[in-house]
This record gives structure tokens, C-alpha cells and sequence, in this order.
């Protein structure tokens, strides 16, 4: 099954990564730009045919591995 | 006068004064230029030396490639003038589409710092006029985005590594454009200029490309 | 958002608000009932709430040092070319030439167990803040690290995170990380320990000081927009009774920013360099209420600060939490009127944002302004000198005589060449160059001596400045007085070996829970031997950092201070000794003798026997600097080929190392068995050309050192010949052990 | 308005990241996962009032500066 995880930067958190990219948008000439984030998204592929076994299973992965609680949320979405 | 060397700083650069010391020392001129100014006008040729232009948020070379400067760059590398791009600022020169193909992280996912054997493979250009094919140099390594990819397989591989330390396609540690001179190369030919700290065999390199500033006159 | 009440209500809101039933807000946040009685009778009213946060923060232990303070000042401090000493953001020397050195350590141990990566790169971010402080370019780091044994996979974790933080931010950031020390121990299991040292350089007249200088100067805070970053106590400020819970008050990890780290440190030196500022403060701890604090203590006057005028990442933070945020990349600056105009344009120009904050007033007072509200009104001193201190009481721990007798009887020795192997495989042994190959340790062209070495030696014009770093958590637990005392001449050798003499330490004293009595007199024991191991050496202390609470459920970490030393050798030795440079016939001789061997607290009574008991060797003075004096006019005669000194592991590891060094094996011979693993830090390892060997002879006789010849190095295996044994280890075992130890166990290094 | 920015690693470009955190799942005995690719996501906020317009300037924006052809190609979602 694939399964995309979104892990999302907890939203008190800095991220200086998209206030740096809004800054060179501005200067590119995008000044109706208000606000960058960046994140990350991991697609996988997963063995399974139960989809909430598969999810709970990566639902796992994103604890121990995936996603940094202390910086970070996560998403997870299996579509087959 | 000897012909004088800009050396781009963006913010995030740190390499831009052991490429002057380097240059000066093998009796070059070299001056910091920043990438604010769009003018290289009474410059003889540019390099864009390592670092981390803008943090390397996004890509590594993403944000520098749109600077003002770029143009002036650009300008340059169409005359034929010399424009080497060292560590970060060959991630710039792709990223600014001058030299084809991209970085990505290194195969293991870690920062290498270190003495990397390379091989000349091709000596028609800026960086190796003045070496033999085959020539082996011990100069360091100092990047994370290291590996080159080249999906167009237009690259002309200049170095090759002797060992494979990050992933590099074709082995590639330097590539050049099509006419030669514009160059990338990822290890810093600027940090083996001097036994003290370890080799010399970054002279030649360098020494090539100052003789390469000869070629054509610059104008004011 | 809170209501603020009218100015003249704002100065007891802790009143209305504290619901009667709740815990009181001074001790949720930290405070003791004594201490908020201090704070009643110093302000003569109630605090406010942003009052009582800057309080809290600033009289904490690790802005305060309220335990350690009174002992400290045994430290010696004093030499003629010490600019500046302890109590400044960085200790700086003058090193002669026109040039100052400034140093400086810092720990972020329990940031770095929340969070291994950005706690990581966030104390080499603070630790290059401290150095720019005080006018310096920043050009070298350490860092001493120490986790749990490795077969952990949460040990591997921290480790790896905390090894790519350091290695994010300082190479994005550009300062060279030269050296450090890297430890692997049950005790560090569940509170790594992540020490950071930064060494800067300054033309001799540019001293910047922490100072706001005189009333009518402007306060000017530059670099990254403040958000609610690390809130000190203020996970405490979420609570219910101080304040609303809302979720958006989460303390948020502090997240570093190497560019705008980058962009800060080229500002403020164009600043310098011009004589923009009048004196200058990195924010860290305490955020901007301690900078502004300890700018205006220091100059004896006032400042006022207007919070709507700094620059916010997120809407809606409230008084408390703009004075006391801990956004990293920040500094605020002192500057005349006249000059502020070319302060901005200098940071527009290196793209860093500023705004003016403040002012610096006549009095003593530091007062805080939000939406036109007086919302902090204190006497700045009285955050600073006026924080508490104790007496903590201590005595030796009964246990610890039970420690000393408690030796290791070998009925006969082990098999040598096992030993040798087991120790080279011990990730606290083995070499670090997974971890220090991570690092740009090359930048700025001037790494003559980089990692991997004993000391790493950074070129200054025709002078070498040389650095070591040195800790031992095993030795300070089975005696923290020897202990320490051996780290600083440990320290001292290892300069030695360069050529060049102490000019300056730093420590960083990392120890368990102050009230403990026990812990409290491992602390006391450590500062004795320093001050005595440092008074021996003729060098002074030029600053520190003490971090207390290094425990686990009630469980306090073994005593483990570090030790930064600084020296210099002036000119360059026109030969540096290199183990790589050792050749086949070279001979190896030992300078200075061990004549009782003492394993206690050894690598390889831990490494081999699972031992740590006994009572360590205490320090020679006389015996050590006699050494040490010879060492240095070897190198500066050009005699050895290579020098080592013998630490962790003892003699035959500090021989292993030379042969793996160099690609070459040695024969070695020896009477006592125990003279090849005990840590003696009074010898050094040296290598001569025979047709030097007579040079030695006669340096030595001249000074009245013993020495001895132990071998030669030539072949493919470290040959070990003792009275009754012969013994060999191939050089390609001993390599594959050493070099592979840790980038084995580290191939699987991910897990939680 | 709010865009979301999807730069995808082309297929034919190697993902180290991506086959590193394979590698680390299996390792903790994730054997079910067959492919992991790590993929960057952008969150912008852009001010405008026609959606239409306003995914045009950040198609433009993706050209310019967020995704790089070589590497990447991109898809905009303008949500509300
Ligand atoms: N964490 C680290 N970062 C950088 N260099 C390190 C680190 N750990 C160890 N090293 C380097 O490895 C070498 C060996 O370290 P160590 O055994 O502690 O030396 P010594 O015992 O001589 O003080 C030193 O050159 C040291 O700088
Ligand atoms: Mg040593």
C-alpha cells in the first residue's frame, strides 16, 4: 500500500529555512508573499492488506523514527 | 597590474578569504565582491568560492543562483573569461544553470571532511591546462551536498575521485561547460596550498587558472 | 492575550491573578519562599509577572552559579597577560604579538537530551556569541561529548544527532571545529554530557565589554526576530494559577540558525571595527532582561526598554515572555546617539535585522515598557550580584573509602596483545574520526595540527596557538581532587607535545544535584585540584561553566569536569612533530618514568576487567613540570619525529597509536607489565631518528630527566617482549580496531 | 491564500535520504516497507484574491526558485 506521511513543524517552532526562502521571494520581486514553511513528506510503500494495520504500523515508525516529537506533528494517509 | 580575481561573497559564504590568501599567494589578485553589486566590470575572471550561501536552506545554491550578481557572472562566462566555482559555489553555478546537472547529499548522509585523491582526466580547461591527464592530487573534501547528478550526461567530468567518498556520478569531483571555462569542483583546491597544512597539490589547479586570466583583455 | 491592567495597577498583578488554592507562582517557577521573600524586600511591593519570570530565570543556578559561586573564587585567575578573567562573556589573553586570544566553554547537556540535534548545534551557536561578545572573530571549536555505552541504541541516537548538530552549525556557520573528546559510559546513560569550547582572535586595542556605557547610548538588538524560544522556568509560566494554560505557551525548543549565526558574526565585527558600539551582550540565557541586566550593572546605570519595538517571530507574546526568550542568533548593542543611523545600515547592508529597543538611563534601575505599560521596574544589580548564594553543605561520602580499597587484584596479568586489541575497540579509546571527519576542520587555512592529534595547533602569523581538551569521569569519581588535578597536567602535556606552554584554562565543571552533600563535595574536591594543578603549572583560569543537576531519577552522573587549556608556541617549531611522520628505525623512547604503576581508574582495568575501584595516582608537580620543560626545548630543538602523551589507555595504546599513525609496526620491550597500561600523565612518548637519539640523551641529562629507550618501529606488528613473554599483535588487527571501533557500532544508529 | 507547494524528487534521481530511511526501518524491524522517498513541501501564504492568479505566480515562483528542474518537478494547490 502507499501511505504518505506528512510531518509538520510544530508551528511555535523556528524555521528558518522558510524565512529565508521568503526573504529571497521578496527579493525576486514576490512581495505578495506573506509566509514560507517548509516541510517534509515521505511516501511509502508498504506491505500489508489491512489499511488499518498498515497505518498503525507506520503510525509506529513516525514515533520512533519518522517524525521529531519535540519539533514535530505527523499526518498519515493510506491510499491503497 | 596583474588581472584581478572577484571573488563572490553571499551572505553565508566562508570561504572567500582563503580563496584571496590563496590566489595572493601564488602571486594572483584577488578582491571580495558582494553579490549585491551587479557590475564585474575590470574584473579578469570570478570565483565563486565554498560555503553556505544563504544557509543552503532550500538547496544548497538555490537562493545565491538568483542574486544580482549572477548576471554579471553569466556576462562573464559567455566572454570566455575564466569562472570557477568551488565547493558551494559549484552548487551556485549549477543551480544558476552555467554548468549542467545538480548536488545532492552525500550517499551517506554525513558531512565529510577530508584529503580526497582526485585524477585529472581532462586538461582543456580553466582549472587543469597546466596538468597531465592521469596526474593524481591529494586536496580536501568539505561538503554534505557532495554527490553530482547529470541526468543530460552533458557534463564534461575534469577530476574524478579515486575512491568513491560520496556518491558523485561518473566519480565526477570537477566539471566543466562545454568551452572549459567555467569549472565546479567540490574538494578546495584553496585549503593545499601549503605543506604546513597538509599538501600542495592545490597549486597547479590554482595556477592554472591564473594563467587562464591572461587570455583575453579586460575591459574597464 | 492578557489584559494589562492601567500603569499604575501593572505592578501587582501576581496578586490578582494567583488563584488561592494554587501552588504560588515563585515556586512554580522555581523560586524557594526565601528567595521570593528576598525579592519582596528588594522591590518593597509584589513583583509582576514578567518581574518574577526575569527573577526566576536570572537567579536560577545556571545564570547565577548560587551553589558554586563561593568556591570558585579558589580558582587562580591572575597572570600578567590575562586581559580579561573570569565573570566576562570569554577570558581573554594577550598573546604578544599585537593579538589576544579569547576563550571560552560552555555546556548544553540537557538541551541535547531533548533534543540531540539542535541542542547540540544551539550550544556551538551560544558558544560563538560569547566569543563575538567580546570582540573576537571566532576561528576554532571543541567538543567534549560523553553518552551511554554505545550498544545502546538510545546512546547511538543522542550520539549521531548530537555529533550532525554540531556539525550542521558550526561548519554552516564557518568556524572550524579542531579538536574534542569523545566518551562512551553507563553513567552518561540517561544525561549525555555536550561541552562546547570556541576560541577567538582580536587585534590587541579592540576589546569589546559587556557595558551599556553612559545614559543617553541606545540599545540596539540585532539578528533573528524573538519568538518564544526556550522559555526558561516558563514551562512553568504555561501553568494554571500564573497564568491561563494555553497550549501556544509550550516552552519551544530552541531551534539554531547557522546562516543568521553567520550573517551576526560578520555585523558585529564590521561594527567593531569601525567603533560603532559602545559595549555589547550576546542574549542567551535570561534572553534580553539578563543582557540588558548585565550591560547596565556593569556601567552602573540604568536602561529602559521599550518590548513593542523588538522585532517578533509570532503575534501576541506577552511582557514576560519577550524579556525572557531565548531565540537564539540575538545581540543587543550599546551605541551613542549619533551613530545609531550607521548601526542599522551597517546590519541592513549583512542583511541581519535590527531594531532600537531602548535606552540607557541615568540611576540603577531596569525598566521595561509593554503597550506604554511600566511592566518591569527593578534595580539591574540586584539580578546579577544581588542573586542569592549558598553554603551548600558537603562532606566526603562514607563510600568512598569503601571506593579506594576496593582494588583490582590480578592473580597473574592478562594476555597483553588482547588487552592492547580490547582497548583499541573501546569506543571511548578508539579513535573519534567518524565523529571530527564530519567537521570542516580546515576553514580558514591555518589548521597546522587539526583532530586526531594529542593538541591541535591553529597558525597566528609565525606563532602556533595550542589547544587540548581533556576529561575523565572515571578518575574524578574515584577521586575527584587527583582527578581533576591530573586532567590540567593531562591538558598541559598534551601542549607539550607541540612545543608550547599553558597561557590560559577554562573548565567546565559537570556535576549531579548540588544538594546533595555527596556531589557537593566531589565539587569542592575538583575546584581544590584545579587550583592546585593550575597554580603548579603558573597558569590562570580565565573563565568556566558549571552545570549542576546532571542526574537521573536521584541518580547524579560521576563528577566530570573538562578542561580547555590554551598555550602557545612562539615561533613555530620549524619540525611539528607528527605520529605520520614516524619511519621504519626510528626509536622510541619514553621521557620521565612511572616508577609505582597505578591502574586505578585505568582504561584497561575498566575496558578489560569491567573494574573501576581504587584509589588514582595523585600529581607530581616537580616530576611533571621537569617533563614537560624538557618536551618543549626538545621540539623547539627540532629533536623528535613524533611525540605522544600516555592517557587514556597508558603506554601501549599511546604506542599502538604512533604505529596506525604511520602505517608501521614496533618492537617494544618492557619489565612491568603494568607500566604499559597505567595513565601516568608525567610521561611522554617520543620518536627520534637514531642520529638524533644522542640529542636526546643530552637534553635530558642536562635537565635531570629519566628516560629510557623502549624499542624500535619497523615491520608489520606491535611485537611486545617482556621478562618471561613475547607477544604480537599484527598492525592491521590493531588499525582495524581502533579506526573501525565506532563507524562499526555507529552503521546501525538510528532508533529512539 | 494558501498554497501548498509539492516538489517531487524525479524518479530517475537518486534519493539517499529516502534509501537511508529504508534502511533504518528495516533495521527496526520494519521489514513490511518496500520504498521510502522524502519529498519537501511548501506552505505558502500568498495575498490575492484570484486563485487562478495566484497559482500562476507561484508556478512562476517554483520556476524561479523552489524546485529545480534537474532534481524536481513540482505541483501547486491553491486551497482557499
Ligand atoms: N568529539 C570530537 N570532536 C573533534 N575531535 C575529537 C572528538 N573526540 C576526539 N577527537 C579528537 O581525537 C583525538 C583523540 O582524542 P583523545 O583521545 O581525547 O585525546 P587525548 O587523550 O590526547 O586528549 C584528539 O585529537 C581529539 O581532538
Ligand atoms: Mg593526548
Amino acid at each position: 500500500m502507499r501511505v504518505t506521511v506528512r510531518v509538520i513543524r510544530r508551528p511555535d517552532i523556528a524555521d528558518p529555512q522558510g524565512a529565508t526562502t521568503l526573504r529571497a521571494l521578496h527579493d525576486l520581486g514576490f512581495s505578495q508573499v506573506r509566509s514560507v514553511r517548509v516541510d517534509r513528506t515521505l511516501h511509502l510503500e508498504v506491505d500489508g492488506d489491512d489499511p488499518e494495520a498498515v497505518r498503525s504500523a507506520v503510525d509506529e515508525m513516525c514515533r520512533r523514527l519518522l517524525a521529531n516529537p519535540v519539533l514535530e506533528d505527523f499526518e498519515v494517509e493510506v491510499t491503497e | 597590474m596583474s588581472p584581478v580575481t572577484a571573488v563572490v561573497v553571499f551572505p553565508g559564504t566562508n570561504c572567500e578569504r582563503d580563496v584571496i590568501r590563496a590566489l595572493r599567494a601564488l602571486g594572483g589578485e584577488a578582491e571580495a565582491v558582494w553579490h549585491r553589486d551587479a557590475d564585474l566590470s575590470g574584473f579578469a575572471g570570478v570565483v565563486l568560492p565554498g560555503g553556505f550561501a544563504h544557509g543552503d536552506y532550500l538547496r544548497p545554491g538555490a537562493i545565491a543562483a538568483t542574486s544580482p550578481i549572477m548576471a554579471a557572472v553569466r556576462r562573464m562566462a559567455g566572454e570566455g573569461r575564466p569562472v570557477l566555482g568551488i565547493c558551494n559555489g559549484w552548487q551556485v553555478l549549477c543551480e544558476a544553470g552555467l554548468l549542467p546537472g545538480a548536488h545532492i547529499a552525500n550517499r551517506d548522509l554525513r558531512f565529510i571532511c577530508r584529503f580526497v585523491e582526485v585524477e585529472v582526466v581532462d586538461t582543456d580547461t580553466v582549472l587543469t591546462s597546466t596538468l597531465q591527464v592521469g596526474q593524481v592530487l591529494r586536496i580536501p573534501l568539505n561538503s554534505y551536498e557532495g554527490a553530482w547528478v547529470d541526468p543530460s550526461g552533458e557534463g564534461r567530468v575534469v577530476l574524478r575521485y579515486r575512491d568513491d567518498p560520496n556518491g558523485s556520478q561518473g566519480r565526477a569531483a570537477a566539471v566543466a561547460d562545454g568551452r572549459g571555462n567555467v569549472v565546479g569542483v567540490m574538494p578546495h583546491p584553496e585549503r593545499a596550498v601549503d605543506h604546513l597544512t597538509g599538501s600542495t597539490d592545490g597549486v597547479p589547479l590554482l595556477e592554472s587558472y591564473l594563467a587562464a586570466l591572461e587570455r583575453l583583455p579586460v575591459h574597464a | 492575550m492578557r489584559e494589562l491592567p492601567p500603569e499604575e495597577d501593572a505592578l501587582s498583578i501576581v496578586a490578582q491573578e494567583a488563584p488561592p488554592e494554587a501552588e504560588p507562582a515563585h515556586r512554580l517557577l522555581g523560586l524557594t519562599d526565601e528567595e521570593y521573600r528576598s525579592i519582596l524586600d528588594l522591590l518593597g511591593r509584589e513583583p509582576t509577572p514578567a518581574e518574577l519570570a526575569v527573577y526566576s530565570v536570572m537567579w536560577s543556578e545556571h545564570c547565577s552559579y548560587k551553589s558554586s559561586r563561593v568556591h570558585l573564587g579558589r580558582l587562580p585567575t591572575e597572570a600578567p597577560w590575562v586581559v580579561m578573567g573570569p565573570g566576562e562573556n570569554a577570558g581573554v589573553v594577550d598573546l604578544g604579538n599585537g593579538w589576544c586570544a579569547a576563550l571560552r566553554i560552555e555546556s548544553h547537556n540537557h538541551p541535547s537530551f531533548v533534543e540531540p540535534f539542535q541542542g547540540a548545534a544551539t550550544g556551538v551557536g551560544g558558544i560563538i556569541r560569547d566569543i563575538l561578545t567580546v570582540g573576537a572573530r571566532p576561528v576554532a571549536l571543541w567538543d567534549q561529548i560523553r553518552f551511554g555505552p554505545i550498544d545502546h541504541d538510545r546512546s547511538r541516537y543522542l550520539f549521531g544527532g548530537v555529533v550532525s548538530g554540531i556539525a550542521w552549525y558550526g561548519n554552516a556557520v564557518g568556524v572550524p571545529t579542531v579538536g574534542g573528546e569523545t566518551a562512551f559510559a553507563e553513567t552518561y546513560s540517561a544525561n549525555p554530557l555536550v561541552n562546547v569550547m570556541c576560541l577567538g582572535l582580536l587585534p590587541r586595542d579592540r576589546v569589546v565589554r559587556a557595558t551599556a556605557g553612559n545614559p543617553g547610548n541606545v540599545a540596539v538588538l540585532l539578528g533573528a526576530p524573538t519568538g518564544r524560544d526556550g522559555i526558561g522556568g516558563a514551562s512553568i509560566l504555561a501553568s494554571a494559577g500564573f497564568d491561563a494554560t494555553s497550549e501556544s505557551k509550550r516552552p519551544s525548543v530552541q531551534v539554531g540558525d547557522p546562516f543568521q549565526g553567520k550573517k551576526l558574526i560578520e555585523a558585529c565585527l564590521e561594527l567593531y571595527e569601525r567603533g560603532l558600539v559602545v559595549g555589547i551582550q550576546d542574549l542567551g540565557a535570561g534572553g534580553i532582561s539578563c543582557a540588558a541586566s548585565e550591560t547596565a550593572a556593569r556601567a552602573g546605570v540604568g536602561v529602559e526598554l521599550d518590548l513593542d519595538r523588538i522585532h517578533v517571530r509570532e503575534e501576541g507574546m506577552d511582557p514576560a515572555e519577550l524579556l525572557i526568550s531565548e531565540s537564539q542568533e540575538r545581540m543587543l548593542a550599546f551605541v551613542v546617539p549619533e551613530r545609531v543611523e550607521e548601526v542599522l545600515e551597517v546590519a541592513r547592508r549583512w542583511e541581519v535585522d535590527a531594531s532600537v529597543v531602548g535606552r540607557v538611563v541615568a540611576g540603577d534601575r531596569v525598566v521595561a515598557r509593554h503597550h506604554g505599560r511600566v511592566v518591569l521596574d527593578l534595580p539591574a544589580a540586584s539580578l546579577t550580584d544581588g542573586a542569592p548564594a549558598y553554603r551548600r553543605p558537603y562532606g566526603e561520602p562514607q563510600w568512598m573509602e569503601d571506593l579506594w580499597s576496593n582494588t583490582l587484584s590480578m592473580v597473574r596479568p592478562p594476555r597483553l596483545g588482547d588487552a592492547l586489541l580490547r582497548l583499541l575497540d573501546d569506543p571511548s579509546v578508539a579513535s573519534a574520526r567518524w565523529v571530527y571527519e564530519q567537521y570542516d576542520h580546515m576553514l580558514f587555512l591555518d589548521t597546522v595540527v587539526g583532530p586526531g592529534a594529542d593538541a591541535s595547533l591553529t597558525r597566528v602569523d609565525r606563532a602556533g596557538l595550542v589547544v587540548s581538551t581533556d576529561g575523565n569521569g572515571r578518575v574524578c569519581y574515584l577521586d575527584p581532587r587527583r582527578g581533576a588535578a591530573r586532567l590540567v597536567w593531562e591538558a598541559a602535556a598534551n601542549l607539550a607535545t607541540l612545543g608550547a606552554r599553558p597561557l590560559a584554562v577554562v573548565d567546565n565543571l559537570n556535576f549531579g544535584n548540588p544538594e546533595d552533600p555527596d556531589v557537593m563535595w566531589q565539587f569542592v574536591e575538583t575546584v581544590q585540584g584545579l587550583a592546585e594543578a593550575c597554580t603548579q603549572l603558573g597558569v590562570p583560569v580565565v573563565g568556566g561553566n558549571v552545570s549542576f543537576y546532571n542526574e537521573t531519577e536521584g541518580k547524579s552522573i560521576h563528577p566530570t569536569p573538562v578542561v580547555g587549556m590554551l598555550g602557545i608556541v612562539d615561533p613555530l617549531p620549524e619540525q611539528i612533530p607528527r605520529w605520520e611522520n614516524v619511519e621504519e628505525g626510528d626509536e622510541l623512547w619514553i621521557v620521565g618514568s612511572d616508577p609505582t604503576p597505578n591502574l586505578a581508574g585505568s582504561a584497561f582495568e575498566q575496558v578489560v576487567f569491567g573494574h573501576v575501584g581504587g584509589r588514582p595516582a595523585s600529581t607530581n608537580p616537580t616530576r611533571g613540570n621537569s617533563v614537560l620543560g624538557l618536551v618543549r626545548r626538545l621540539v623547539a630543538e627540532g629533536i623528535p619525529v613524533a611525540l605522544h602523551d600516555v592517557s587514556d589507555g597508558g603506554l601501549l595504546v599511546a604506542v599502538a597509536e604512533l604505529c596506525i599513525a604511520a602505517r608501521i609496526g614496533v618492537g617494544l620491550s618492557y619489565s612491568d607489565w603494568r607500566a604499559l597500561f597505567s595513565e601516568d600523565p608525567h610521561r611522554i612518548v617520543a620518536v627520534v631518528s637514531p642520529a638524533d637519539s644522542h640529542r636526546l640523551v643530552d637534553a635530558a641529562r642536562r635537565q635531570g630527566v629519566e628516560i629510557s629507550r623502549l624499542g624500535t618501529f619497523g615491520g608489520d606488528s606491535i611485537l611486545l617482549e617482556g621478562p618471561d613473554r613475547r607477544e604480537a599483535v599484527p598492525l592491521e588487527e590493531a588499525s582495524a580496531a581502533h579506526l573501525g571501533a565506532i563507524p562499526r557500532r555507529m552503521a546501525t544508529s538510528h532508533a529512539t
